[in-house]
């Protein structure tokens, strides 16, 4: 049998592909984030409770409406983009005059607030969220079982990713956000809506967090803390992939995803840590983070 | 850059900051100190104090320097760990123990600065988040920690060898000592030379650069400076409860912290003690009550940045009859 | 002339300081009018007021007969009316070329990409470099260009020969005259008095916030002690 | 119109020098093999087009870029690594094309920063403020030599763009250069701070070496000893003021056809 | 007869964090039905409970221990969830001289080097958790393990009790892999597991992370696949959480379930109507704590702390949390663990219908022996 790293070849691709379902998430995250920040120079700490209520809302869609997983991959994101409007225009907004640091402090209450109301709600031990049953059951792919659930995840969020890349980089409107970015008030006086531009953002970085909390809820217990243990790891993924590009934000998920679930095969114990220990090394070769475009 | 300043300016414009009124909020604000034993519950005024400590130390960094470091609780629970585990199983005197600390958590902060000051703003805030958690994941697996017991029954011992701390009101006066020194050495680092040029840095990195000043070395020693003090509170606390556990270590206490110091006033000198006498409070006061903490805390956290950035002690500076009495608090956006 | 943009009793703040009092003017259509002023009289709070940049501002602004008091900013420009600030403006994260695009086209008759490129060669051969890595006077070429394309009937334009070398500020110049012919109102700030008075057709002379002199070039040359008292040239 | 030299015992003293210096950015070169020499003593201008490489050239001689080749001296010493601070602390100062001030700091407070390091007052976490103080008497003159003594006490960030460029000369002096490049210092100024700052320069300038960016030809004229002019990166002439302002190319290339100065 | 004019008893735990399903609130609702059997009174003068919510923060615990104990009279805490919150309790209630029983905490510790003549600890921990689920397993077949453990000490102590166990009982451990507390994703850990070819995977690990493991363990299909997943601390509240149909076929230990009998399912009725749920063994295991303190005050006749300590060590605990339990002179309370197993979602034949019950282990194999606790107060 062929042996990578004392490991065999087979096992090997395995913890690959699984380190890409991970990286799914992560990209999907650091992508909300890194849209959110580079238009509202917010860090969005309330990112991880917004995922976190992505799948609290596809678990409440299903147990109080009845309404399965399909239509809840998008019910779910839209309610969520739409609370997150609704933030932004009511509160977040007065904040952008100011330093960017409220804006990190503002989100940072606006989470422990969302996740507190749930935790109160709901109890911390979580919900149950079943696969939808189209995408029940496993493919023996030769050198793992691959839930089909997991396929579906690095797919969709594939899509999500490229589709948002696509349309910020390639279109009017991403133009749009990335010189209101830098001179809102000046974007504004050429006759573009900045104020709206600023909360559809929010709302966009919003639903995709939620997007990613769907995709989550028949993975992962649907728990109130699911948000805060995944938000500062990607954090650490912001900062390595460097806020300079969307694209960056989205390789570097998936790299680091990667990354981590290699290190839970060959050392497990530091795979918690190892995205920090990427990230201090990339700071010291390149303090811009791999993508970021001020050297 | 920040463009976020808050000038707390007591030094000069003598001619409108009649010292003496100062002079005597000073004097009564300490002997309000030196008496709140016989009105409140002593160990709860040390936490007051520990915590106040704490804040204002991190205030040194956010207030003065422009730093947000979202990691601050490495240092104040990695120095309760070193404190408690050199009193505990080596013996040393408390003393001796809170500068061990104080060292500790002083290396800590260097090894972070150096790779936090490489980033500015944000990034800096969660690299130094990024870098404290990897400090509680050692914590949380370290031996000599003792995972999620913590150490516990830590002696207080001996101070000089002669004064008991056991004793409540012997340990309050040491607490309240320590605290005065610490806010005496921050209110000079912030009133001096080396003061002036970390507010200029975070006014203008690139110029002060250009005026011939080693911008990563002014910065990297207000960051060592506030990991110290910050330290210094942390050594303290362990010894007012005889224990240290990963609470202290953990990223919501970087978060509290930085509410302590949103409450009371960020920039001036003495918000943080009421910030932390009033988180403190709130949190022992829900503890009893029918309201979820974490609600209550986030919501106070949210209103605070929206309707009172300046905090207790910024707005009232602000107000009237702060002017009058010749406080000055600039806020600019 | 039939006065395009009017302005009375305009008074703006900044916080708590006051720092326009009173501004009085008219421009008319196809005018080019120069206000000129010390550093720090109020000339650019005069266009920001104008445009709704600075918001705490008390007074009457009308816009082709409007009123544009009430008119959040990002509709203003859709009233025809452009603004290209003093210190410019390019975006760093966008292209020259993705620069000139960005501003939506709010009306016909604004330039082409080519007939920019020829009034502006330098912009043509760095279109694909990053805003902001062009020089300080490139970047304010880039940013009147970038007004043109709009189709705006008028446009504020502030300083914009600050820190230009002596060929661009004449090639501005020309711009300015080719513009004028075409019909374009121009509300200018200039200190680079020589240069204003060979585009101008009047000027406004400000001091301490409010307008305190008007003439036609014509009368330019009786009118420099005036022009000495206000702003020693 | 030429300035007149000061007279020097000896020649002049080559206290700045690059030899070779060339700045590549991706695939465009910004600056290409510049040799330049600045003298004590002497005011030294760097004219040419916009996006001729002026600030470029300045960014290299202060380090804060990197050049692609060549070699800087400072005073007899290679800085070509050197990071820009120690350059600044050898006595290499620079203005900024885009005003550089602290912009919550008084007037007075942002001429005493920059007066902080050479009187060794910039480390003392444990002195008071007031041992700041000692400086304001020199901090005072320079602001009232730059006219600013009525806003001593203002908040820069309060003060127009203009006054800010004067205040921005007033900190660069305070330091007491030895080399001073002044990026463009009169822009954006009124005819009065113009003739000022020029005079304050022309003052300096006895002491020290000034190299400038600036381009108010009339200035250029009247203040400045030797005049280099850039043109898409590279040196297209170089002389005194007369000399270089007859030359054809470097009229087509950058004054106009017509005298378009203030 | 009583010091004050009452009893008081607190109940201190979380109720917002992440042990607020484990106990929480209902801890409180326990100890209030407890002093309801009881008839409300003892020695003539009215029971009293307050209870506050710690926050898991040992400093907000130790402030409000104290402050009950010297400005409130309260006489005894109780729950005390988390181990650095119940030790750093507990040290207090020693110093203060005040009795204190832990029902929400796991360590041993409590009842080993850090042990107080005051202080008792009730429901379960750590090694009867590593003894029920472990030894008993083995009997069953279960005999080659692979451990999923949490690493830290907590995860650690687990392992290594439950590791010995099975080898004492002639079982193997194959192998063992560390993960980082709070992880997600536990799919590269499952598939080392699945791929070890051990009959039993061993969770070493609490809350969320259980729950992922054993919902991700469904997915990869571990059960079908002929493993059988064993929780070392897992509780009824959990499966609640995570669903029959994920958590079925798992095994752990707990120290009461509802449906054991009659009895105990009149309690747990009565529990629901109050609490919405059923109760675990923290909430069983409050309810008979408080039950057993004021039996002790009536028998002592006094609520001074060294006279009911020394009742409560005497007493024999009969009730329905406890049927036949002892209290050692650590403050180790003595009684039979139930090993259980998570009915198929067919099984089920009412809600909160989740258990069966595949063995009983009595008390004395459950729990450490006294005299090795390493206990001060044991004479050998
Ligand atoms: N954002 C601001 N906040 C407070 N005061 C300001 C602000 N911007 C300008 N000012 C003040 O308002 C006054 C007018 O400024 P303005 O920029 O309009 O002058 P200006 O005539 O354009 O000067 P310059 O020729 O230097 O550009 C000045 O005194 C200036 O200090
Ligand atoms: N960081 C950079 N990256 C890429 N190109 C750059 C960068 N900095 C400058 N350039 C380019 O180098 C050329 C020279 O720029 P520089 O700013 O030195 O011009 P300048 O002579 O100072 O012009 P001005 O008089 O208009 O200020 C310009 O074409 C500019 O676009
Ligand atoms: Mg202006
Ligand atoms: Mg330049």
């Amino acid at each position: 049998m062929t042996m990578i790293f004392g490991i065999p070849l087979q096992a090997f691709l395995g913890q690959l592909l699984i380190g890409l379902i991970n990286g799914s998430f992560y990209a999907l995250l650091s992508l909300g984030l890194a849209i959110i920040f580079g238009l509202l120079r917010v860090i969005n700490f309330a990112h991880g409770a917004q995922y976190m209520l992505g799948a609290f809302m596809a678990w409440l869609l299903l147990s109080y409406l009845g309404i399965g997983y399909w239509p809840a991959l998008i019910l779910a994101p839209l309610l969520v983009g739409l609370i997150g409007a609704v933030i932004e225009r009511t509160m977040l907004r007065r904040l952008y005059t100011l330093d960017p640091l409220y804006g990190l402090l503002f989100t940072f209450g606006l989470a422990l607030t969302i996740e507190g109301t749930f935790r109160y709600l709901y109890g911390a031990s979580g919900q149950p969220y079943a696969t939808p049953a189209l995408l029940m059951g496993g493919a023996n792919l030769g050198f793992m079982f691959l839930p089909i659930y997991r396929g579906w995840v690095i797919v969709f969020s594939l899509v999500i990713c490229l589709g948002t890349w696509l349309m910020i980089e390639k279109t009017k409107l991403g133009s749009y956000l990335r010189a209101a970015t830098e001179n809102p008030v000046l974007v504004q006086s050429f006759g573009i809506n900045v104020p709206f531009l600023l909360t559809l953002t929010y709302g966009l970085g919003a639903a995709l967090a939620a997007i990613a909390g769907v995709l989550a809820a028949p993975i992962y217990q649907v728990s109130p803390l699911m948000g805060s243990n995944i938000i500062i790891v990607v954090f650490a993924v912001v900062v390595v992939g460097g806020m300079g590009s969307i694209m960056g934000a989205i390789v570097t998920g998936y790299l680091l995803g990667i990354a981590e679930g290699l290190t839970k095969v060959f050392y497990p114990e530091a795979s918690n840590i190892v995205i920090f220990v990427i990230m201090a090394i990339v700071l010291l070769l390149r303090p811009a983070g791999l993508f970021g475009r001020d050297a | 850059m920040l463009d976020m300043t808050l000038t707390l300016e007591l030094a000069k414009r003598k001619e409108r900051s009649p010292a003496i009124v100062q002079t005597v909020f000073l004097g009564v604000g300490l002997a309000c100190l030196l008496l709140a034993p016989l009105f409140f519950y002593p160990v709860f005024l040390m936490k007051i104090l520990c915590f106040a400590l704490f804040a204002c130390a991190f205030n040194l960094l956010l207030g003065y320097t422009g730093l947000l470091s979202f990691g601050h609780a490495a240092f104040f629970g990695g120095a309760a760990y070193f404190t408690a585990h050199a009193v505990k199983e080596w013996g040393v005197p408390p003393e001796l123990g809170i500068l061990l600390g104080v060292v500790g958590a002083a290396l800590l902060g260097a090894v972070v600065g150096f790779f936090a000051i490489r980033r500015q703003g944000i990034y800096f805030a969660m690299i130094t988040l990024a870098l404290a958690q990897m400090f509680y994941f050692f914590c949380l697996q370290a031996g000599f920690t003792r995972g999620e017991d913590g150490i516990q029954s830590v002696p207080r011992g001996h101070l000089l060898g002669f004064i008991d701390l056991s004793q409540p009101t012997n340990m309050y006066y040491f607490v309240l000592a320590v605290f005065v020194i610490g806010i005496a050495m921050i209110w000079r680092i912030i009133n001096s030379p080396f003061g002036m040029i970390l507010k200029s840095i975070r006014e203008n990195e690139t110029r002060a650069i250009s005026l011939g000043y080693s911008v990563r070395n002014y910065k990297l020693a207000a960051f060592v400076m506030s990991a110290a003090l910050t330290g210094l509170a942390g050594g303290l606390k362990a010894l007012v409860f005889q224990f240290a556990t990963l609470t202290d270590v953990s990223w919501q206490m970087s978060g509290e912290v930085i509410l302590m110091t949103l409450l009371g006033g960020i920039g001036t000198l003495i918000g943080p003690l009421f910030g932390a006498g009033l988180v403190v409070t709130l949190q022992n006061y829900l503890a009893t009550s029918e309201f979820p903490v974490t609600i209550i805390t986030g919501i106070v956290f949210m209103v605070c940045v929206l309707l009172f950035r300046r905090g207790i002690v910024g707005e009232f500076y602000n107000s009237r009859l702060g002017r009058r009495l010749g406080f000055e608090h600039r806020h600019k956006h | 002339m039939k006065p395009l943009l009017k302005v009375a009793g305009l008074n703006a703040w900044y916080g708590e300081s006051h720092v326009l009092h009173g501004v009085d003017m008219t421009v008319g259509e196809g005018e080019m009018v120069t206000l000129l002023g010390r550093n720090g009289v109020g000339k650019t709070t005069t266009l920001r007021a104008i445009m709704g940049i600075v918001r705490e501002r008390r007074g009457e602004i009308s816009f082709a007969g409007e009123d544009l008091m009430r008119v959040p900013l990002h509709r203003v420009a859709h009233r025809g009316l452009g603004f290209v600030p003093e210190e410019r403006g390019i975006f760093s994260t966008l292209t020259v070329y993705e620069n000139l695009l960005l501003p939506p086209a709010v009306a016909k008759g604004g330039m082409t990409i080519d007939e920019i490129f020829e009034l502006f060669p330098n912009l043509h051969e760095r279109r694909n470099s990053a805003g902001t890595k062009l020089s300080g006077g490139e970047q304010q070429m880039l940013a009147i260009a970038r007004i043109l394309r709009t189709g705006v009937r008028m446009i504020l334009l502030d300083e914009p020969t600050e820190g230009l070398a002596p060929v661009i500020v004449q090639r501005i110049g020309e711009v300015l005259k080719k513009l004028k012919e075409r019909g374009m109102t121009v509300l200018l700030v200039e200190q680079n008095f020589r240069f204003a008075s060979k585009v101008a057709d009047r000027f406004y002379l400000m001091d301490h916030g409010r307008v305190a002199g008007e003439f036609p070039v014509s009368e330019l040359s009786g009118r420099m002690d005036m022009l000495h008292d206000v702003l020693g040239v | 119109m030429t300035v007149a030299m000061p007279l020097e015992n000896g020649a002049p003293r080559v206290v700045l020098s690059a030899r070779g210096l060339r700045r590549d950015f991706g695939g465009f070169t910004a600056v290409k093999d510049v040799d330049l020499d600045v003298h004590h003593a002497r005011v030294h201008a760097l004219i040419g087009p916009n996006g001729a490489g002026k600030t470029t050239v300045f960014n290299l001689l202060t380090k804060f870029l990197q050049p692609t080749h060549g070699t800087i001296t400072l005073l007899g010493e290679d800085i070509t690594r050197t990071a820009p601070d120690k350059v600044a602390r050898m006595g290499l100062v620079r203005s900024f094309q885009i005003s550089a001030v602290f912009p919550h700091l008084t007037v007075l407070d942002n001429v005493r920063v920059a007066l902080q390091r050479p009187n060794r007052l910039a480390t003392q976490f444990w002195k008071s403020l007031s041992s700041l103080d000692t400086l304001n008497g020199k901090a005072e003159q320079l602001i009232r030599s730059v006219g600013l003594d009525k806003e001593a006490n203002a908040v820069a960030a309060d003060l127009s763009y203009g006054r800010k460029r004067v205040l921005e000369i007033a900190t660069t002096l305070a330091l007491e250069p030895k080399v001073l490049l002044l990026d463009e210092p009169m822009a954006g100024m009124g005819h009065e701070d113009v003739g000022m700052v020029a005079e304050i320069i022309r003052e300096v300038a006895r002491e020290r070496a000034v190299l400038m960016v600036e381009h108010n030809l009339s200035v250029v004229a009247t203040l400045c000893h030797h005049v280099t002019v850039l043109q898409r990166g590279e040196i297209l002439a170089e002389g005194d003021y007369a000399t270089v302002s007859e030359d054809p190319r470097v009229r087509t290339a950058y004054m106009g056809t017509e005298e378009a100065s203030r | 007869d009583a010091s004050d004019g009452k009893v008081k008893i607190g109940i201190l735990n979380d109720q917002s964090g992440v042990y607020a399903d484990f106990g929480g609130k209902s801890s409180y609702e326990a100890a209030l039905m407890a002093v309801e059997d009881f008839g409300g009174k003892v020695l003539g003068v009215p029971v009293e409970v307050v209870t506050a919510d710690h926050q898991n923060k040992p400093d907000i615990a130790s402030n409000i221990a104290r402050q009950w104990y010297d400005t409130e009279q309260v006489d005894s805490i109780m729950e005390l969830t988390t181990s650095s919150v119940a030790l750093a309790v507990q040290a207090i209630s020693k110093e203060k001289k005040k009795i204190d029983i832990v029902t929400g905490a796991a360590t041993t510790e409590l009842t080993g080097k850090q042990c107080s003549p005051y202080g008792f600890h009730w429901a379960y921990d750590t090694h009867s958790l590593a003894v029920g689920t472990g030894g008993a397993l083995v009997k069953q077949g279960g005999d080659s393990w692979f451990f999923l453990t949490a690493d830290y000490a907590f995860g650690y102590s687990l392992e290594e009790n439950t590791g010995n166990y099975v080898k004492e009982n002639g079982g193997t451990v194959v192998g063992a892999v560390r993960h980082p507390l709070a992880t997600t994703d536990f799919s590269s850990f499952l598939l080392q597991a699945q791929s070890s070819g051990a009959k039993v995977i061993g969770l070493a690990n609490a809350g969320l992370d259980t729950s992922n493991a054993i919902k991700q363990a469904a997915e990869f299909g571990i059960v079908q696949g002929g493993q059988r997943l064993a929780a070392l601390l897992f509780t009824l509240a959990e499966v609640h959480g995570l669903g029959l149909d994920a958590a079925q076929g798992l095994t752990l230990t707990e120290g009461f379930y509802w449906n054991r009998d009659e009895e105990s399912a009149k309690f747990g009725k009565r529990f629901m109507e109050r609490t919405g749920k059923m109760p675990n063994m923290v909430h069983a295991g409050t309810y008979s704590a408080v039950l057993q303190y004021l039996k002790a005050i009536e028998k002592a006749g006094t609520d001074e702390t060294e006279a009911v300590a020394k009742e409560l060590h005497a007493l024999p605990v009969d009730d329905v949390f406890a049927k036949n339990g002892t209290v050692a002179p650590n403050g180790r309370m003595i009684h039979d663990m139930y090993l259980l197993e998570v009915k198929k979602p067919d099984e089920s034949k009412e809600p909160w219908d989740y258990f069966k019950v595949l063995a009983t282990i009595p008390g004395k194999e459950a729990f450490i022996d006294p005299a090795q606790s390493g206990c001060e107060l044991v004479k050998s």
